[in-house]
């Protein structure tokens, strides 16, 4: 369980607000933090860190104390056991990605976990060439798999995914899911996208302006629609289609189009970039699994 | 003319331990005028510079008088460690690095300033203390500013006389570096072997030099040990 | 403009003097350059615009005369004499034999090489036996100056330097000093030239402050310091 | 019109590949330019910029040579007209905001302009911030405008909206398509996301391994399931939840939840993160816009 | 006693005067070799650092030949541009110059050879010449370096005396300098006098080195006019 109670003056659009943030983060589980961009995740996570002090405050981490402002507590970074992945990325510009690991890991790292980890992310061939050398992506990975290799207890993920492809942010996603429950590391992870939020959170803190304005399970913020009578889908409009009297509406959900007929009446200031809401009467929902 | 290769070998030895201490010592003095939070560090910053405003055989005079038998420090060194400076090798060395200071400290804590702050951060949060971090994380990343420090030391250190001259006595082997050498030939009309001694000295420099930057990149990677 | 008199540093206690009369008794100002002997040869080989050259001995001028750069062949102005000099409480009156003595742990001697009064010393050692023994003692200065901020400052213990540096009011009083035997080595011929310049003005007046160096006052200066 | 006709040596996984493109980009539209992480979607965009330099090849604009490795010439990045938003910002970190904005108008340019591109990302009130004082998506989004105060003629952007969070992201994603609609200006856009792409792009290039594997338009590649008896959903397995014989499987697809019965036969080795495939037989489909 | 101010006016104007040239020549002269990508640029890179390997006053003496009128170098700036610069405090600029002109160029070649490619990279994207991306992109961000120059090459001068010495002649008001002045008394053994002399030039250029450090973060941003 981490306790963090704790309020730091912010430069927020408009004025200084403050991060004034108290909370609770359930062990050994994956709390996703989320919100507009300027909210204070990051800011949030290097306190957690150390890296960051706020002018006020206390955290708690599995009952000891890490900060507490009005005892003068501060424990140093290096104290913490922590594996943090930067929004941008911070890999050591003079090392090899090998070097970046094993510097991580320390003289009694494991070798073999390294290589399992650059193989999770498909990086083995990469580990003679230097950070400057890697594409975004591929500079992610590393320093995705440098903050995991020392086991940390507390791992604080800023948007580790966030440069990667489908199929790759999908297959770490996975791999993410699997070692946090093989090692059961309390993980904060910031992450913009509700689907990596969905399936790797158990818990969410939704943060606004400095605030946490909800906190609970992802499903109760973002709602599910379930096989009911009516399916309910949201989307954006892609375009609109006049076709003689009716209008045909292209929308994308996820990954899919969907063009639906509409009157006159129901596109009205209709425009792409709208969100809308699908409402399907469904009598058969089938399921396959797709090759890939 | 027969070459007397004795005060080459001199220079040599003083411009190597010189610029080694200045190395162990200059190094963490420039890391902490770089990241102290320390709110008048600009006095210790000038003082360091201060000693090159002072002609050298001036700041040699001084130290003269501070080393001397005579005076309380020179004293106290001698009682207590037995340690004469004046007209030693190890005087000689002591002097260079008083003088040679800041151009050992300031490059490396100009590099130390501009290296971006995640740099430390992300070795904080990967448990390695301050003292790891600095060596394996921070130095590497200003090597240029590193070899700018050792070239500036050395070469200085070289040429160095009016000092050397002050504080060593000129002694044949012990203190008359050839800087020494050279000056002492110009002064005495002996100009022919002046130049000799100084294209030996230029010829000399100009290789370690050359070796220095030409294999800058391996040199680099060795230095902090990487 | 005044005249410039570069005046080896030996020399430079009795110059200040020397210029002083000078212009005292002509109205001409003129200015002392003080240097090594050895920069101020070079110099004046590329041009510096000095019009009297003071050197501590006559290897320097007789240079400069035989590039054609002087008026006329150097002339002897004074005959230095080289005393031991020392702040300790060393007896000086056993003679340079003192020198062995363990109070004395470092003697200052002008760099040999480049100074008239070093030679003298080494020449008056070698001629008491004494140089072997004491080598190990002996430390050079670049000139009688350095040698004498050297036993100034405590650093060594002893030192050959000038009469006139004894005799001069920065110093006198301090310390003890002998006269070393003239005939333990050769002659301290200190040689002045007039520079050929091409100002007319100025050379008049180099002429006549070379005239001046000769004059029965200059003499009565130079001997109150201990030239001869 | 944009001919590009290049190779150039990668360091890709495995063994040293080339990149190797032979590829037309229409003018005055978007092109996007989609694939994995180190497919060499980054090099191309600098190709074209002129800031790497192909061992061999040709890049003609408008019918103009801007690089040719036969006839020795290679125009600067200065003479292309470019403006360039970088996977890392590349902000100038002792400029302000403003003055970032100001250097990169130079000196005649357009004041109001560049008030207008602060009001659209929402970052009047950090004009006097230093970039260090950013979060991730506002130096993102500081670094967008720059690329469009100059109203360049060709427009490279390297992941333009990747930190930014959703509502962000649609708003600048509309904001884009307007401006590119307004100024005309060829756009190379670099995506993972395959809403933005489909929503911004009327031309796509699919890059694996450094090579061209399909060129096109967007809905050729990743289908469209039209308004017909089945509605065809692809989606995400979130969870499979047992429920005595029968099986509930949550299955995201975008951000909709939704759940679905399925039998014994049905979830045979299905497992989270799967990609399914929904079968919706539907009788009505209903829209609505939603407020926000 | 009385303070002759004078050497103190002229070492200031030889300091700033030596400075201001090398900031306007030492830094294209730092980009030059940091940026290019000529294969032999460790040869003037060694040579940058050369002057400073021989003693101040036989690179003066050497200076003195080259500088002679009866030199070829030296008769050519007579002839062509009626230019005399032995024995002139022009000449003791120049020579400060060639002396200093490595704590100037290394250290900026060294921070520019530290910041990242990205920098030069956007702004040439957005227009910019190299020229207009060096002052206003690649200079603001090397500060700690180009101060680090600047104090470098600044106190240096002040302190030089050797060379200074040697092509200036010592010419009170024209070429006698504070370190020679001091050097001076205290060859002359009016040790209080070099005292008070020797305290001057630390004070005044203490406040020097102490300004520059305190208001760091002010000048720098005025450095180049941002
Ligand atoms: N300076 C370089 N030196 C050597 N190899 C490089 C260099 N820059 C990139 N590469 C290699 O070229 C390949 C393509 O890189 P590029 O940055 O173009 O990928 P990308 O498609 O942009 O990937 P991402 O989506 O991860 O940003 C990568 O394998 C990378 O390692
Ligand atoms: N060093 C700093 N000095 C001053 N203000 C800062 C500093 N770092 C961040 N801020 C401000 O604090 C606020 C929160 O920043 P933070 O980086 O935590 O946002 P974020 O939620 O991570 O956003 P993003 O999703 O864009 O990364 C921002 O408005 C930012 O301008
Ligand atoms: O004054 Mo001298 O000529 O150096 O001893
Ligand atoms: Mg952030
Ligand atoms: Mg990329």
């Amino acid at each position: 369980m981490i306790r963090i109670n704790i309020t730091k003056q912010l430069r927020l659009a408009h004025e200084n607000t403050q991060l004034s943030i108290g909370t609770t983060i359930p062990s050994n589980t994956i709390t996703a933090i989320y919100g507009p961009s300027g909210a204070g995740k990051t800011t949030l996570l290097k306190i957690l860190a150390g890296l960051v002090q706020p002018e006020q405050g206390a955290v708690e981490v599995n009952g000891r104390i890490w900060l507490d402002t009005a005892r003068r507590v501060c424990l140093p970074p290096q104290q913490r056991s922590i594996g943090f992945v930067f929004q941008e990325y911070a890999l050591f510009p003079h090392m090899t990605v090998q070097q970046n690991l094993q510097f991580a890991a320390g003289k009694n790292g494991d070798k073999s976990y390294i290589d399992k980890l650059l193989h999770l992310v498909k990086m083995e061939a990469f580990i003679h060439a230097k950070p400057s050398q890697l594409s975004g992506g591929q500079q992610q990975r590393i320093a995705l798999i440098r903050a995991l290799v020392r086991k940390p207890q507390l791992l604080l993920l800023d948007e580790p995914l966030s440069a990667l492809d489908d199929a790759m942010r999908h297959e770490l996603r996975t791999e993410l899911y699997h070692i946090q429950q093989q090692l059961q590391i309390t993980t904060l992870l910031v992450s913009h996208d509700i689907s990596e939020v969905y399936t790797l959170a158990s818990n969410l803190i939704h943060l606004e302006h400095g605030k946490v304005v909800f906190q609970g399970e992802p499903q109760q913020l973002f709602g599910a629609a379930s096989l009911s009578s009516t399916l309910q889908l949201t989307g954006e409009v892609l375009q609109v289609i006049p076709d003689g009297a009716i209008y045909t509406v292209e929308v994308l959900t996820g990954k899919n189009i969907i063009r639906v007929t509409a009157g006159e009446h129901d596109i009205a200031k209709l425009q792409t970039g709208d969100k809308v809401c699908l409402f399907v009467k469904a009598y058969t929902i089938a399921l396959k699994k797709m090759n890939g | 003319m027969s070459i007397d290769w004795q005060p080459f070998l001199l220079t040599l030895q003083l411009a190597l331990a010189t610029t080694l201490i200045l190395f162990v010592i200059g190094i963490p003095l420039a890391a902490f005028l770089a990241f102290t939070r320390f709110r008048f560090k600009a006095i210790p910053e000038a003082i360091i510079g201060l000693p090159l405003v002072l002609p050298p055989s001036v700041l040699g005079f001084y130290l003269l008088l501070l080393l001397s038998p005579a005076s309380v420090f020179g004293h106290w060194l001698d009682t207590w460690f037995n340690v004469r400076l004046l007209f030693t090798f190890w005087g000689l060395v002591a002097g260079s690095v008083i003088y040679s200071l800041p151009f050992m400290v300031q490059p490396v804590q100009a590099g130390l300033q501009s290296l971006p702050l995640s740099l430390r951060h992300a070795s904080y949060t990967l448990g390695k203390s301050r003292w790891q971090t600095f060596i394996h994380v921070l130095l590497p990343n200003i090597k240029p500013s590193l070899i700018t420090g050792i070239v500036l030391s050395f070469a200085h250190t070289i040429g160095e006389f009016g000092l050397v001259l002050m504080i060593g006595g000129n002694l044949p082997g012990k203190t008359q570096t050839a800087s020494i050498a050279i000056y002492d030939e110009v002064e005495s009309l002996n100009y022919a072997t002046a130049h000799v001694y100084a294209a030996i000295l230029l010829l000399f420099s100009f290789a370690i030099l050359l070796l220095v930057y030409s294999i800058r990149k391996k040199l680099q990677g060795s230095i902090t040990g990487l | 403009q005044p005249l410039h008199i570069a005046v080896a540093a030996n020399a430079q206690f009795v110059a200040a003097k020397l210029k002083d009369a000078f212009t005292k008794e002509t109205g001409i100002t003129a200015k002392l350059i003080i240097s090594s002997s050895g920069k101020l040869t070079a110099q004046i080989k590329q041009g510096a615009p000095f019009n009297v050259f003071l050197s501590a001995d006559m290897k320097y001028p007789q240079e400069l005369y035989s590039k054609g750069l002087t008026t006329a062949r150097p002339q002897v102005y004074a005959y230095g004499a080289l005393v031991l000099w020392t702040l300790k409480n060393i007896d000086l009156n056993k003679g340079l034999s003192i020198l062995l003595d363990n109070n004395v742990q470092k003697i200052a001697v002008a760099n040999p090489k480049l100074a008239p009064y070093g030679e003298a010393a080494i020449q008056a050692l070698t001629k008491q036996h004494l140089l072997p023994s004491l080598q190990q003692k002996i430390v050079y200065g670049e000139n009688i100056a350095q040698v004498n901020q050297y036993v100034l400052s405590g650093a060594a213990d002893v030192a050959f330097t000038a009469k006139s540096v004894v005799l001069d009011s920065a110093v006198s009083g301090k310390g003890k000093w002998i006269e070393v035997n003239q005939n333990w080595h050769s002659s301290i011929a200190q040689g002045a030239v007039v520079i050929k310049q091409s100002n007319a003005a100025q050379m008049r007046a180099a002429n006549q402050f070379y005239q001046f160096l000769f004059s029965k006052k200059a003499k009565d200066i130079l001997e109150k310091y201990g030239y001869r």
